[in-house]
């Protein structure tokens, strides 16, 4: 495609959503939970990318874009069962080892803030083998030394069952891969510096050549990309987060999704 | 036969002080009118057990003083923020909380499904909320390379309480792709229904209505509650209420303005 | 996206020599069209698991010579009488027969859904099924007060292979009340399913429907076999062929009788 | 009831079927496995006696008496959660202490017969409140001391989880109790005696009072029971046993009794 004309404006939530395509990379099966918006924006991008319907993408929020039959249940079966490959995972603390707290900060038994819970964390972080940690808040408070509650750690020591972990960290100002227990500094986004990724990170991380110069800024999305994005997966997205769509492609849903029992 | 249909408030009878229920997540059809009812009598005292999830329905519960144990893996008002009260009661420490994750709710009940004492579960170890959880074991698999993992007991409940689309009068209830309500009503030692309707007929009559039914036979007692999952949806029904949640989250926020949520939406004390 | 429906031959494809094979129980919608593919093609060393009993159809592939282990808890002709190719097999030491009881295969495919080793059952302590399968292995319980329970190890199979009412072109199977079904295909790596016809539109977009389906995304491959049960029956469609049956039991009585029934039944001689 | 006139003549199934119903006692559900004629003849005519659709009977043969829409597994959770109250096996061999024998004679790895396989023998005969053994050869062959091979143990030691077990053997003989581990011969059935049952008989078992004498004769059907039977229950046992209906009670089935998918 040539394009010559000065390129669209890339909103934060697009490039998010585009650098989480790419991490997704050649696999059978996203499966995206509840309240991630951008997330799901990137599952369906991936599938739109290749344009065969695959990769199969659950969001688990939505009827339509969801197969699942067997109940609550299935979704981690389906991960116990190896037949999810890609999931995403957030927390109110990361930490440097890849360790997430959804659940409180302060003494467990007597905390100064609670989280709303571990949700299926502490199963599907072992046994899905790409889990992409995904956080928009990219601060001391968010990204720690230590979390206070570890509601499923990064890694295991001996010879614990774990075909599983993170493999990246992507946040509003950069992308972190994660690797032998650590995360490395792989792209800052556009806008962003590494001095402002180093003010705002509170846990150690590793850089390409250890100097801050080395570490490549996030590419853009492409046209082609943008016009995916906007004209095919905007509407899709729209039937499962509505307001998000709504405000972020100015695009509406049809109805209210949920087809209604006839019987 | 005498009917299996009663009015909720009746239906409700088997859910005493202290008794352990289980109710199904958010999306799953949640009997909120029972929900309602449970407050309204002043049932006290509850274990509740959330599969695995719970957002509104854990929270009111619990602002009204109906929660003495909850087990659950999350709760949350999911895009309308927070869950205020259940915030509110751990930071005050005024109930007992069972942290979980979500698979382990569904193997500790199917375990109960299946009368075993315990289930298996990959994952967990490392993770805190094992550290918190005594009553979880952890053994070195006997098959494979003695790797540990993580046994779970059994969850045997006293009532499974649940809402769904339909059910006759043989107490079958539709349930659809809510499978575990199934698991519940299995796993537990009761199991309450609200519905939306009755149908007219026998739903395991029919071979395609049958495969999303739970027999009559695991169900104690119906009660009709229409759009009884109000304010949260019914899946292949209706939709979330969503700009009742964003009210309540609201009103929620402080002890003051969850009382008067009560009075308005539970106590019946609209007019006033 | 290219048909998921292929012709029959093809579909079996992936039922290689010495691969393991999970099928259902007589009554759940057996896949004879497909077993008689099988046979014709000359399939070798097959581990066949029948979840949790069979008849005609493990009858016919021991016949066939196409077993070398046999896994199953029962395996007759039910009011035809016994199974005479499974019998004689046995008492001429050519199949290797791994004895169960009913819920044991459920139970092992249940843990293979679930991606956990093993999982736990009661009874068993004291038959000799247990004394003869040295897999299984007994731990005293951690919970209650250490009293001995047996732990299956997960079932795995390289292939489920099922017959049911309909599919559609998303690969999504009707299978009803027929849940083992459903835990076959989710704990094997393959599954082929074979249909008496095609659905026409998506099976999953309507919510009654979805609830008796399993999902495309565990089926690798469907073929249309018009009452490809028979001589069995398929639920909720059509009935066993007593008469048929009845031959059967008289035919395979001998060795030399059974091989008229594969010339006449099998291998497509019935011109000759 | 007032009846002066002769009773009708009694069948052996019937008299069976009316022995097991007693057993049956008061319970909430009955389970009958494949190819048992006559206990779903006894359960049928337990739930008929009372009148009130009580004890649920589910007939494993059947679509329309058998509730399960939770697959083949169903069953068995079913009796593992205690609520299968009754239910029947029988074996190739039954001896003495209520082991029974569903898989072959001789050494199990060279038979010399075999039999079917041991079904879900090894899990419900632990955990049926109420197992009632049948089977209506009654001889040295059938009945002995010790089984080739135990399918499922009658009883266990130490603290093995059992809650269920044997409450008694129906043969066409008679009838024995079982307890602790023993039989007790509780009546023989009318045109049969104590001497023949010991002669036919390959394990010892107790006897009222130690005495031939002390055993009663079964009791016959009354004609109540035998109207039930013959009016109520034989038509809706068609539907399952169309063979056994007609021969025994001369009753027909209507169509074969599959609902048809109309989809």
């Amino acid at each position: 495609m040539c394009m010559t004309s000065a390129p669209p404006k890339v909103r934060d939530e697009e490039l998010l959503a585009d650098v989480i395509s790419r991490l997704i990379g050649d696999v059978r099966h996203v499966a995206v939970g509840n309240a991630s918006p951008i997330p799901a924006t990137a599952a369906l991008l991936a599938r739109e990318r290749n344009g065969n319907g695959r990769p199969y993408v659950s969001l688990l929020q939505s009827r339509k874009h969801n197969f699942f039959t067997d109940g609550a249940r299935e979704l981690f079966d389906c991960a116990g069962q190896g037949r999810i490959d890609v999931f995403f995972l957030s927390g109110g603390q990361i930490d440097g080892h890849g360790n997430i707290n959804l659940v409180s900060i302060g003494d467990y038994d007597h905390p100064k803030v609670r989280f709303p819970g571990s949700f299926g964390s502490a199963h599907l972080y072992y046994v899905v083998p790409k889990v992409i940690l995904f956080r928009t808040e990219h601060s001391r408070r968010t990204l720690v030394p230590q979390v206070d509650f570890i509601s499923a750690p990064g890694a295991n020591a001996g010879n614990v069952y774990r075909p599983g972990g993170p493999i990246a960290l992507v946040t509003n100002r950069c992308l972190f891969s994660f690797a032998k227990g650590r995360f490395t500094l792989d792209s800052v986004h556009p806008g962003h510096t590494v001095e402002e990724v180093i003010e705002h990170t509170g846990f150690d991380f590793d850089m390409p050549g250890s100097l801050p110069a080395t570490v490549p800024e996030t590419a853009l999305p492409s046209p082609a990309t943008l016009k995916l994005l906007r004209e095919t997966v905007a509407p899709q997205l729209a039937e499962v987060y509505p307001q998000f769509a709504a405000q972020v492609f100015g695009v509406k849903a049809f109805g209210d999704g949920e087809k209604a029992l006839t019987v | 036969m005498s009917s299996i249909f009663q009015s909720l408030d009746d239906a409700l009878s088997a859910i005493i002080d202290g008794c352990m229920v289980v109710v199904p997540r958010e999306v799953s059809g949640v009997p909120m009118a029972a929900t309602r009812a449970l407050i309204k009598r002043g049932v006290k005292r509850l274990h509740l057990v959330a599969l695995p999830t719970s957002s509104l329905q854990a929270d009111l519960l619990i602002g009204a003083g109906c929660i003495e144990t909850l087990e659950t893996s999350a709760v949350s008002l999911g895009e309308f923020g927070p869950a205020p009260r259940f915030s509110a009661a751990i930071l005050s420490g005024t109930i007992k909380m069972k942290d979980a994750t979500c698979p382990a709710l569904h193997t500790a009940l199917q375990a109960a499904e299946k009368g075993v004492p315990f289930m298996p579960l990959r994952g967990l170890i490392g993770s805190d909320i094992l550290k918190h959880r005594s009553d979880w074991k952890v053994i070195d698999s006997p098959f494979g390379n003695d790797d540990p993992i993580v046994l779970l007991p059994a969850i045997k409940p006293d009532v499974a309480l649940i809402h769904a689309a339909m059910a006759d009068r043989f107490g079958n209830v539709w349930i659809g792709r809510q499978r575990e309500l199934a698991t519940m009503a299995h796993a537990s030692n009761k199991t309450i229904a609200t519905v939306e309707r009755i149908y007219d007929g026998n739903l395991l009559d029919d071979p395609v209505l049958a495969a999303g039914t739970l027999p009559g036979f695991y169900v104690d007692s119906v009660a009709v509650a229409e759009r009884g999952a109000w304010p949260l949806g019914l899946p292949d029904y209706y939709s979330a209420d969503a700009d009742h949640l964003a009210e309540y989250a609201k009103m929620a926020a402080t002890p003051e303005g969850f009382a008067q949520y009560l009075d308005k939406y539970v106590y019946d004390k609209r007019a006033a």
